[in-house]
C-alpha cells in the first residue's frame, strides 16, 4: 500500500461525500435547468436537523440522519413551490440566469435566518459511533466509513431509483426532452417538486453523516458547494453518473496536490487542472455537445 | 456565355462519432442557380450546410466559394467573403429591434458605415415584406415575421450566396406562397444565388432550378427537378413514402 | 384576465415596497442627520448651564464583527462588555454611559465607514474594542482623521504595530492592542517544551517539528513566530502546512505529518469547526506527535466537539481559576444560554473594566468625560503605564509602556496566557511554573 | 430649472449636447446633484457613504458592461478589482511611484488578465464561461494567499493613501471622476456598433457570427474593458482604504455587486448606478435589523427576479410610460424625459 494507498484511501472518502453532493446539483441542472447556488445550504440545514434530533430528541444515528434528509426534502419541495413554480409560470425568459440570482437569494436568506433562529453556536457531535478500524497503514473512524457507506447506498438507491421506477423515468425523460415527457403525459410540475426536494435531500444527506467531522453553523455550507461546483463542472452539465467519478476525480485531484504542494496551494493546483481540463474539453470531461451544452 | 460556379464542395465528410453525418459530398452551384437540397430527416443535410457556413470543419474535403479555398474557416470569415444563412429554428437578436437586427447584418457583414446600414436595412425590410414597424422587438414577432427578417439581415450582409435552411418549417399554406415569391424575387431582383434546404417537396420542385437529393450522409442523386422526380433511387429511397407533390 | 390581474397587482406591491423602502431611507437619512445637527447644535449653543439638570451621557463606540463569518466572536466580545458595564449600572460618576455597536462585517472599507457614521453621527465621544486586525487598520486612519482615542482592540496583527511606529503622531489615538502580537505569546510553548526536555519528562525521539495553521494573518503570524523560536531553540522545521478557514477534512495533511514522523507539531486555527475536526483526526490517524494547538478552547463548547481526542494537546489559554472567573463565567452561561471563551467574552469583560477604570480616572483628572479629556488620559497615564487594571478575571495585570506600546506588557505578573494541557476537557496549567497545577505529561506516542 | 428661461432652439441644442455625452437633461440635473452633494451635506460620513455608494455604481456598470451585453455573467469580477488594488498598491509600495501612477497600473494589469480571461472563455458559453471566470478567480485569490513575500498573505498590505488630508471630499471628486469616466466610456461603447456587436452576441452567438460578427474579439475586448475599470477602482480602493486582504478577491464581494447590477436591471449600463444609489444607502441606514438585513435583502433579490427581472430600469421605464400615456402635465416635461437618453 504505502503512500499510494494513504492517497487513494482518503481521496475515496473525500470523493464519496463530493459525488454524493454533485450528485443532486447535477440532477436540478439537469432536469430543471437550474445552476443552484443554494445547494450548500441544504447540506447546512442536513447537519442542523441531524444535530436536533440526535442530541436533543436523542433519536438514534440512522433515525437522525433520514429525519434531516426528510425534513430537508420538505424544504426544497416548500422553495420550488414558492419560488421557482411561480418564476417557471411566469416566465421562461433568460431562465438560467434569472434561477441563479433566486437561488443566490435563497442562499442569503437560509444564511441568516438560520442565523437568526439558531445564532452563531457550533453545533456538533463527538462523533456518531466512535472507534476507528485501519485499513492499510491509515486508522479510518467509523464515522467516516458511515459517512462514505451511506453516500454509497444513497447513491445506488438513487441510481435505482431512476432506472427502475417509473417515477425516476419519468424524472429522466424530462431531462431528456421536456416537450416531450410532457406530451406522453408526465406531469412536469410534479416533477420539477420533486427533483428540487430529492436535490435537497442528497445535500442534506450529506451534511447530516458529516455532523462528527463539521459542526453545524450557519455558513458551513460554502466549502462543499465549492467542491460540488468543481465536480459538476469538472465532468459536464446534467450528466449524472459522470458526477459520482467526477467527486472520485476531485478528491484524488484534491488529495495528491495537498500531497505535494502543501495544502495552501492544493486550491490553486486543483482548480488550474480543472481550468485546464475545461479548456480542452469545454463541456467537462464526460460532457457531449448537444442538449445544455456549453454554448448555452 | 461563360457558367461561373459560385461554390463547390469536393468529396465534404464529417464524422460524429462513428456516424457519418456527410459522407463524400460533392456539388457545384452555379451563380444565379436556386439549388435544392432535399432529403429525408437525418440525412445530413442541415450538418452539410454547417459546412459550406463555416460552422463545422469538414474532416475531409474541400469547400469553395467564388474560386477561394473556404474550408473550415470561421463563420464571420465566411460571411465577409458573401454568404449568408438563415436557420432551421429562427435566430434572431430578441432584445434588439427588428431594425437594429438587420443593422447588424449590414454593419459587420456589410461593413457599411451606420448610416448607410440604415438607409439599406429599412431598404431590404421593405423588400423583405416585413409588416411591423422596424422599432418592433424581435422578441414579440411570429415565426413568419421572424422569417422574413432574418431574410432581410441575411441580405443586408451584401450577400452572393444565401443559404436557407428549412425556411418552410412552421408555416402555413398562405405564408408558404409569399415565401416562395420572395425567394424568387430576392435571385431575379437581387441577383443573389441561394441553396434552399428542405424536405417539403412542394417549395423546393416549384422554385428550384437544380436539386441534389442526400440520403444518410451521400449524395443520392443531382438534376433538374424533372430528373429528380423520375429518378428511380430517389423514388425507391424517399419519394416512394413520403410523395407529397 | 385572472392572471393578468394578478401580474399587475404583484408589480404594485412591488413598486410600493420599493417606493416604501427609499421613503424610509431619505426619512432615517435625513433624521439621521437632524439628530446630528441639533447634537451640533445643543453642544454649540447651550454648554455649562443645562448641562448639570440633564444627565450627562458619555458615548461609546465598540467595533465588533456583530454579523458576517466572525459573528459569533463579535457576539460574545458585546455579551462580555455589556456585563461588565452592567455591573456599574452603566454609570461613571454622573455620567450615564450609552454604547453605539459598530459592526464591522468582518469588511475593511465596510467597517471605516460605519466607523466614521459612528462619529459623524452618533457622536461617539471614545473608541473600544476591535476584533480583526484588517479592520483595526482602517479604523485607525478614521480615528487619526477625528483624534478620537480608541482603546483597546483585539486586534494582533504586525500592520498595525507597523503603522503606529510609522507615525506614531498621527497614530497614537489608537490607544493599545489588547492582544499581543503573537511572537510575544509564543514563546511560552517554546520554554514549556524545552523544559519538559531539559527535565527528562520528555525524550523526543527526533528534533523535529511541524508547522500548521489556519490560511490568514493569525494563523500566518502565528506560525511564523513559533516556527522561529523553535528553530531558535534547536528545532529542523520539518513542514509548514496552511489550510483555508473551514476546511474540516485533515486526513491529506496528518498523513503527511505522519509520514515525516515528527515529534512535534504547532499552530492554530481559529474556527472552532476545524480546530475539533483537526483534533479529532490527529487521534484517527495515529499521528505520533505532541500537538500544541492553539486556540482550541477558544468557544466554549469545544469539547463536545472534539471530545477525548484533546486529551494531552498543549493549547495557551487563560483560565477560569479564580472564583470571580468562575462567577462569571456561570452568570454569562445562564444569561446567554452558552459557554463562553475566554479569551473573547472572558478578556472582552477585563478590557471593559479596565476601560471603565480609566473612564472613572479620566472624571477623577479632568471633570469629565469627553473626548478631549480621553485623549489626555490616553497620553498620560495609559501609554505611559501610570494606570494599569489588576482585578481581572484572566490576567494578572493590564498595562503598557512606552516601550511595549502598542502591545500590552506582557510576562508571568502582567497579560500571560498559561500553557495547559487538557485532560477529559479539563485543562491543566503546566507552565509558568507560579500557576502550575501540574507536570506536563507525555502521551505514549510522542515517546 | 433653468432651462425654461431658454428658447427652445436653444434648448433643443443644449439637449443634443447633453444628449451626445448620453445623458437626457434629467441624467445631466442628477448628476449636478451628485456633484455638488458634498457641499449639501457637508458630512464627513456622507461624504464616505457617497464615495462607497459611487464605487459600487461604477463596479456595477462594469459588470453589466460584460453580463448584461454578451450575457456572460462574470463571476469572478471582484477578484480583478482586487487585482487592481494589489498591483497598485505593490507598485507604490515596491518602487516608490504615485498611487496615481499605480491606480493606471492597476487598471492595467486587470486589462491583461482580463484579456487571458476573455481568450479561455472564449470556447464558453452560458453557466459554464462563469464557472470558468470563477474558477480563475478563486485561483487568483489563493495565489494572494500564498504569494506571501509579495502579498503579505492573509496578514494584510498597508497602503499608502492616496491624499495628506484627512477629509473624504477629495476622495469623492476622484471616485466621481472615475464613474463619470466609466459612465461616458460605456454609454459611449454601447451605443456605438461595437455595442451593437455586444448584445448580438450576447444575445444569439450563432446568429451574430453568421451576420459577420467575430465573437472572439469582440469578447476578448469586452472582458479586456470591463475587467480593466474594475482593476483601475480596484486602485482607487486601495489607496482610500488603505488596507488590502486576500478576501477582496472573494466571491462575496462578486456576489454584492452583482445583485446590485441586477436588481438594477440588465443591459442598461446606469441601471447599476441608480441601484447602488439606493442600495448602498439602505444597507448602510439598515444596520441596526442585523441579520434581518440581509434576509430581506434576499427578499428583495428573488422579489425582483420573479416579479420584475427587468429591475430597476424596468420600474422606472414603466413609471414615464404610465405618465407618458396617463398624464396631460407630463406633455411639457416630454423632451426632457426622452426616451432615446439613458437617465
Amino acid at each position: 500500500m504505502g503512500e499510494f494507498g494513504d492517497i487513494l484511501v482518503t481521496a475515496v472518502l473525500r470523493g464519496g461525500i463530493y459525488a454524493l453532493m454533485a450528485l443532486g446539483l447535477s440532477l436540478v441542472f439537469g432536469v430543471m435547468n437550474i445552476a443552484n447556488f443554494a445547494h450548500g445550504e441544504f447540506y447546512m440545514l442536513g447537519a442542523y436537523f441531524a444535530y436536533f434530533s440526535f442530541t436533543t430528541f436523542k433519536l438514534g444515528v440512522i433515525p437522525s440522519v433520514l429525519i434531516a434528509a426528510l425534513l430537508a426534502f420538505a424544504v426544497g419541495v416548500i422553495v420550488e413551490r414558492g419560488l421557482f413554480y411561480p418564476l417557471r409560470k411566469r416566465s421562461k425568459k433568460n431562465w438560467l440566469m434569472n434561477t441563479f440570482l433566486l437561488t443566490l437569494g435563497v442562499s442569503i436568506i437560509l444564511q441568516n435566518g438560520a442565523k437568526l433562529m439558531w445564532g452563531s453556536r457550533y453545533r456538533g457531535v463527538t462523533s456518531y459511533f466512535g472507534g476507528t478500524i485501519s485499513v492499510g497503514t491509515m486508522q479510518i473512524p467509523n464515522d467516516r466509513i458511515f459517512a462514505f457507506a451511506v453516500a454509497c447506498i444513497a447513491i445506488a438507491i438513487f441510481v435505482l431509483f431512476l432506472n427502475k421506477t417509473k417515477l425516476g423515468r419519468a424524472i429522466r425523460s424530462v431531462s431528456m426532452d421536456e416537450t416531450g415527457a410532457s406530451l406522453v403525459g408526465v406531469n412536469l410540475n410534479m416533477i420539477h417538486t420533486l427533483t428540487f426536494g430529492l436535490s435537497c435531500m442528497l445535500a442534506a444527506l450529506a451534511g447530516a453523516c458529516l455532523l462528527p467531522l463539521t459542526p453545524a453553523f450557519p455558513v458551513m455550507g460554502i466549502n462543499p458547494l465549492y467542491k460540488s461546483w468543481f465536480v459538476l463542472i469538472l465532468v459536464g452539465m446534467g450528466n449524472l453518473g459522470a458526477s459520482i467519478v467526477g467527486g472520485l476525480i476531485v478528491g484524488l485531484l484534491e488529495t495528491i496536490s495537498y500531497f505535494q504542494f502543501g495544502a495552501g496551494w492544493q486550491d490553486v493546483i486543483s482548480l488550474a487542472v480543472i481550468i485546464v481540463i475545461l479548456l480542452v474539453k469545454p463541456n467537462g470531461i464526460f460532457g457531449k455537445k448537444g442538449v445544455k451544452s456549453a454554448a448555452e | 456565355m461563360k457558367v461561373l460556379v459560385l461554390l463547390e464542395t469536393q468529396n465534404a465528410c464529417k464524422r460524429f462519432g462513428g456516424l457519418k453525418a456527410v459522407n463524400n459530398v460533392s456539388i457545384k452551384v452555379e451563380q444565379g442557380q436556386i439549388y435544392g437540397l432535399i432529403g429525408p430527416n437525418g440525412a445530413g443535410k442541415t450538418t452539410f450546410l454547417n459546412i459550406i457556413s463555416g460552422t463545422y470543419t469538414p474532416e475531409e474535403g474541400k469547400v469553395f466559394f467564388n474560386g477561394k479555398d473556404v474550408t473550415g474557416i470561421k463563420p464571420f470569415k465566411v460571411c465577409h467573403e458573401g454568404m449568408a444563412r438563415t436557420y432551421q429554428i429562427v435566430r434572431s437578436f430578441p432584445n434588439m429591434t427588428a431594425l437594429e437586427n438587420v443593422l447588424v447584418g449590414g454593419i459587420f457583414g456589410g461593413k457599411m458605415s451606420r448610416h448607410e446600414a440604415r438607409k439599406k436595412a429599412l431598404e431590404y425590410l421593405e423588400f423583405v415584406g416585413f409588416p411591423l414597424s422596424p422599432d418592433t422587438f424581435a422578441y414579440e414577432l411570429n415565426t413568419m415575421q421572424l422569417k422574413r427578417l432574418e431574410m432581410a439581415r441575411a441580405l443586408s450582409t451584401n450577400c452572393k450566396l444565401l443559404l436557407l435552411d428549412e425556411v418552410a418549417a412552421g408555416l402555413t399554406p398562405g405564408e408558404l406562397n409569399d415565401i416562395t415569391v420572395l425567394i424568387r424575387k430576392m435571385r431575379d431582383d437581387m441577383g443573389i444565388t441561394i441553396i434552399i434546404v428542405e424536405h417539403l417537396m412542394k417549395l423546393i420542385m416549384s422554385v428550384c432550378d437544380h436539386i441534389a437529393v442526400l440520403y444518410f450522409g451521400e449524395k443520392l442523386a443531382e438534376g433538374t427537378p424533372m430528373e429528380i422526380t423520375e429518378h428511380e433511387d430517389v423514388i425507391k429511397a424517399y419519394l416512394g413514402e413520403n410523395y407529397n407533390l | 384576465m385572472r392572471k393578468l390581474s394578478k401580474q399587475k397587482m404583484a408589480k404594485s406591491i412591488l413598486v410600493l415596497v420599493l417606493l416604501l423602502s427609499m421613503a424610509g431611507m431619505m426619512l432615517s437619512g435625513c433624521s439621521g442627520n437632524d439628530a446630528a445637527k441639533s447634537a451640533t447644535a445643543a453642544a454649540e449653543g447651550d454648554k455649562a448651564p443645562e448641562a448639570a439638570e440633564t444627565p450627562k451621557v458619555c458615548k461609546v463606540g465598540v467595533i465588533g464583527p456583530y454579523t458576517g463569518p466572525a459573528a459569533r466572536s463579535g457576539e460574545e466580545i458585546k455579551n462580555g462588555i455589556l456585563m461588565a458595564f452592567e455591573a456599574i449600572n452603566y454609570k461613571v460618576g454622573d455620567y450615564n454611559i450609552e454604547f453605539v455597536w459598530i459592526d464591522s462585517e468582518s469588511d475593511a472599507e465596510k467597517a471605516a465607514r460605519a466607523y466614521e457614521q459612528a462619529i459623524v453621527k452618533d457622536k461617539i465621544d471614545v473608541g473600544f474594542m476591535d476584533w480583526h486586525s484588517w479592520v483595526s487598520v482602517s479604523c485607525m486612519d478614521i480615528s487619526a482623521k477625528y483624534q478620537i482615542p480608541h482603546f483597546f482592540s483585539f486586534g494582533a496583527g504586525d500592520t498595525i504595530n507597523e503603522k503606529i511606529k510609522g507615525d506614531y503622531e498621527k497614530y497614537k489615538y489608537w490607544v493599545g492592542k489588547a492582544w499581543p502580537t503573537s511572537s510575544l505569546l509564543t514563546q511560552a510553548y517554546v520554554e514549556t517544551v524545552t523544559k519538559a526536555i531539559d527535565s527528562k519528562a520528555w525524550t523526543p525521539r527526533n528534533m523535529k517539528c511541524a508547522i500548521y495553521g489556519v490560511d490568514n494573518d493569525w494563523g500566518r503570524n502565528f506560525g511564523a513566530a513559533i516556527g522561529k523560536q523553535f528553530k531558535d531553540a534547536g528545532w529542523t522545521i520539518a513542514d509548514e502546512a496552511w489550510v483555508g478557514l473551514g476546511e474540516t477534512d485533515f486526513y491529506p495533511l496528518l498523513t503527511k505529518l505522519k509520514k515525516e514522523d515528527v515529534s512535534l507539531i504547532a499552530g492554530t486555527m481559529s474556527d472552532p469547526s476545524s480546530v475539533a475536526a483537526f483534533i479529532k483526526q490527529t487521534r484517527e490517524v495515529g499521528l505520533k506527535s505532541l500537538i500544541i494547538c492553539d486556540g482550541l478552547g477558544w468557544v466554549g463548547e469545544w469539547y463536545g466537539l472534539c471530545g477525548t481526542a484533546s486529551d494531552y494537546v498543549l493549547d495557551q489559554i487563560p483560565q477560569w481559576t479564580t472564583a470571580e472567573a468562575k462567577k462569571f463565567k456561570d452568570d454569562y452561561t445562564k444569561k446567554y444560554g452558552y459557554e463562553p471563551g475566554p479569551s473573547t467574552a472572558g478578556m472582552g469583560y477585563d478590557w471593559a473594566n479596565f476601560f471603565i477604570k480609566v473612564m472613572n480616572l479620566t472624571l477623577e483628572q479632568y471633570g469629565d468625560l469627553s473626548t478631549e479629556s480621553f485623549r489626555k488620559v490616553a497620553e498620560e497615564h495609559v501609554i505611559p503605564g501610570k494606570v494599569s487594571y489588576t482585578g481581572g478575571i484572566i490576567h494578572q495585570e493590564y498595562k503598557y509602556t512606552p516601550e511595549s506600546f502598542p502591545d500590552p506588557v506582557v510576562d508571568q505578573d502582567h497579560y500571560i496566557f498559561p500553557v495547559i494541557q487538557y485532560f477529559e476537557g479539563q485543562g491543566k496549567m503546566v507552565w509558568p511554573d507560579a500557576w502550575k497545577d501540574q507536570d506536563i505529561k507525555i502521551p505514549d506516542f510522542a515517546k | 430649472m433653468e432651462e425654461k428661461v431658454l428658447s427652445t432652439e436653444k434648448k433643443a441644442g443644449m439637449l443634443e449636447l447633453i444628449g451626445k455625452f448620453g445623458l437626457t437633461p434629467l441624467g445631466a440635473a442628477a448628476l449636478l446633484t451628485i456633484s455638488v452633494l458634498p457641499f449639501i451635506f457637508r458630512d464627513e460620513f456622507v461624504t464616505r457613504l457617497l464615495v462607497a455608494t459611487l464605487m459600487y455604481g461604477a463596479l456595477a456598470m462594469a459588470f453589466d458592461f460584460t453580463s448584461g451585453y454578451i450575457n456572460i455573467c462574470n463571476f469572478g469580477f471582484c477578484a480583478f478589482w482586487g487585482l487592481g488594488a494589489y498591483t497598485s498598491a505593490i507598485v507604490a509600495i515596491r518602487l516608490g511611484v504615485s498611487p496615481w501612477v499605480g491606480m493606471l497600473c492597476g487598471g492595467v494589469m486587470s486589462a491583461i488578465v482580463g484579456f487571458g480571461l476573455g481568450l479561455l472563455t472564449i470556447r464558453l458559453g452560458g453557466i459554464f464561461a462563469s464557472c470558468m471566470t470563477w474558477f480563475v478567480a478563486l485561483a487568483m485569490m489563493a495565489v494572494t494567499y500564498n504569494w506571501v513575500s509579495l502579498t503579505k498573505g492573509s496578514a494584510g498590505l498597508n497602503v499608502p493613501a492616496l491624499f495628506d488630508t484627512v477629509q473624504n471630499a477629495p476622495y469623492y471628486y476622484v471616485m466621481l471622476a472615475i464613474m463619470l469616466l466609466v459612465y461616458f466610456v460605456l454609454m459611449r461603447i454601447t451605443k456605438s456598433n461595437m455595442g451593437m456587436a455586444f448584445r448580438a452576441i450576447g444575445q444569439d452567438i450563432e446568429a451574430a457570427s453568421s451576420s459577420g460578427v467575430n465573437p472572439t474579439k469582440y469578447k476578448v475586448v469586452n472582458f479586456t474593458i470591463s475587467c480593466a475599470i474594475a482593476g483601475l477602482i480596484g486602485g482607487f480602493y486601495a489607496h482610500f482604504i488603505g488596507i488590502l486582504t486576500p478576501q477582496a478577491l472573494g466571491t462575496a464581494k462578486t456576489v454584492e455587486i452583482m445583485a446590485i447590477s441586477y436588481i438594477g436591471g440588465r443591459g442598461t449600463i446606469w441601471g447599476g448606478l441608480a441601484c447602488a444609489m439606493i442600495m448602498v444607502p439602505l444597507m448602510e441606514y439598515s444596520k441596526g435589523l442585523m441579520e434581518l438585513r440581509l434576509v430581506l435583502y434576499g427578499a428583495l433579490m428573488i422579489a425582483v427576479m420573479i416579479f420584475y427581472p427587468k429591475g430597476l430600469v424596468g420600474l422606472w421605464e414603466a413609471v414615464t410610460a404610465f405618465l407618458r400615456r396617463s398624464n396631460k402635465i407630463w406633455k411639457p416635461f416630454r423632451k426632457i424625459f426622452s426616451k432615446n437618453g439613458a437617465i
